[in-house]
């Protein structure tokens, strides 16, 4: 399940549908949220810009690649766009499997190659004005290490 | 005759002051290479992006593209920075 | 915030709590549930036991322990005793940290640590009565990769 | 006179069919080790528990402990099989 929304996410409902299957005894999720600093300066909040089409193209490729990894249930991967204010959950990345380690690394791949390939732009609120969110060489490095 | 559906996204969007365009561009061979130095010789914003020294990413109808990917009439091609969501 | 508890819990209060810190951006959290099957056979439900005391103090120690290796923020895990049917939340443990790397790992790490160290014992319940869940010698191999 | 109040759970509890006790063992210098030769001289269960061959877990005042861990007049000992919960 993929979705790139505007509106709030429900994380209870998205809970509830990951462990619906019997047969996957783990979840893990992700939920990211709008942080109150980046890179030492305080943030008001941010607006979230995408690639309508190539996005959800990205997240399904993702998804798919981490299901021939690991033998997964259920996946689900729900990212808004738009304004957020601070504290606003972003993204969540939620991995069903009958294996608790599958679960734990599908849900870091999923994370990983997400902040590395799918088409999202963060742009910063901040006292002084906005900015452009810049890339993090770690956030390159942690989808290396799947390779 | 090459038509192009080009598509700029955030900073790079802001920075042309565009968000889509289509282009004509004469018969030939081109890549996203040589479609890059054809925008970059417009000037002004268009060469500092084009051609300045900030990473450039590029998707060609919604997949990651590379310089030498090659390119045919009716293709979207997209250029924007590092991605940075999650 | 550790619990043990015969009580179903809300896993939106729980996620709700550990994403309230600001300078938290990450939270990464796992839900194990009864599974259908174990060991080839079908399963109907289980009972928890646990050692009230030693429980909490084994959870705590493990929280401690995570709290030394990664920069944390909230952490939270709660599990379940007594009668759980089919499909039913055994535990939840959830990990809030500013960094999404160390919440991954932090939570993999306590559910590993859980697995090994807290005292609590499931029986299951199959169609032909019940029997005590053996130990696994994965769990004993997970929880041996953090040392 | 050594005092313990002794705990047993799960596998172990039904095999023995009893939850808790109060021992009085002579004085001298006891450990976990000691104690399970002195439970398994109970004979039946008592002596398949403590010198079967399946794995027993032992706690002393609620923390793990080790064959070599020693006892004294008042501690809680539980004796268990491997952990299963999560």
């Amino acid at each position: 399940m993929i979705s790139v929304q505007a509106q709030p996410f429900d994380i209870a409902a998205l809970e509830t549908w990951l462990g619906e299957e019997r047969s996957s005894g783990a979840v893990v999720s992700f939920v990211g949220r709008v942080r109150d600093h980046n890179d030492g300066q305080a943030v008001q909040g941010m607006c979230l810009e995408h690639y309508p089409g190539m996005t959800e193209k990205a997240l399904a490729e993702i998804v798919a690649e981490a299901e021939v990894r690991w033998p997964l249930g259920r996946v689900a991967v729900v990212h808004r766009v738009g304004e957020l204010p601070l504290g606003e959950a972003i993204v969540f990345v939620g991995v069903a499997s009958a294996h608790r380690q599958a679960a734990f690394e599908a849900c870091a791949y999923i994370m990983d190659y997400l902040k590395t390939r799918a088409p999202f732009w963060k742009k910063e609120r901040t006292a002084e004005g906005s900015r452009w969110v810049d890339a993090r060489e770690s956030d390159e490095a942690a989808a290396l290490r799947w390779s | 005759m090459l038509t192009l559906e080009l598509r700029y996204f955030a900073s790079v969007r802001e920075a042309l002051g565009l968000e889509r365009e289509r282009v004509e561009l004469a018969d030939g061979d081109w890549d996203i290479a040589a479609l890059q130095t054809h925008l970059a010789a417009r000037g002004g914003s268009w060469t500092e992006t084009f051609a300045g020294r900030g990473k450039l990413l590029c998707a060609v109808d919604q997949s990651m593209a590379r310089p030498t990917t090659a390119l045919t009439s009716g293709m979207e091609v997209a250029f924007f920075p590092p991605v940075t969501g999650g």
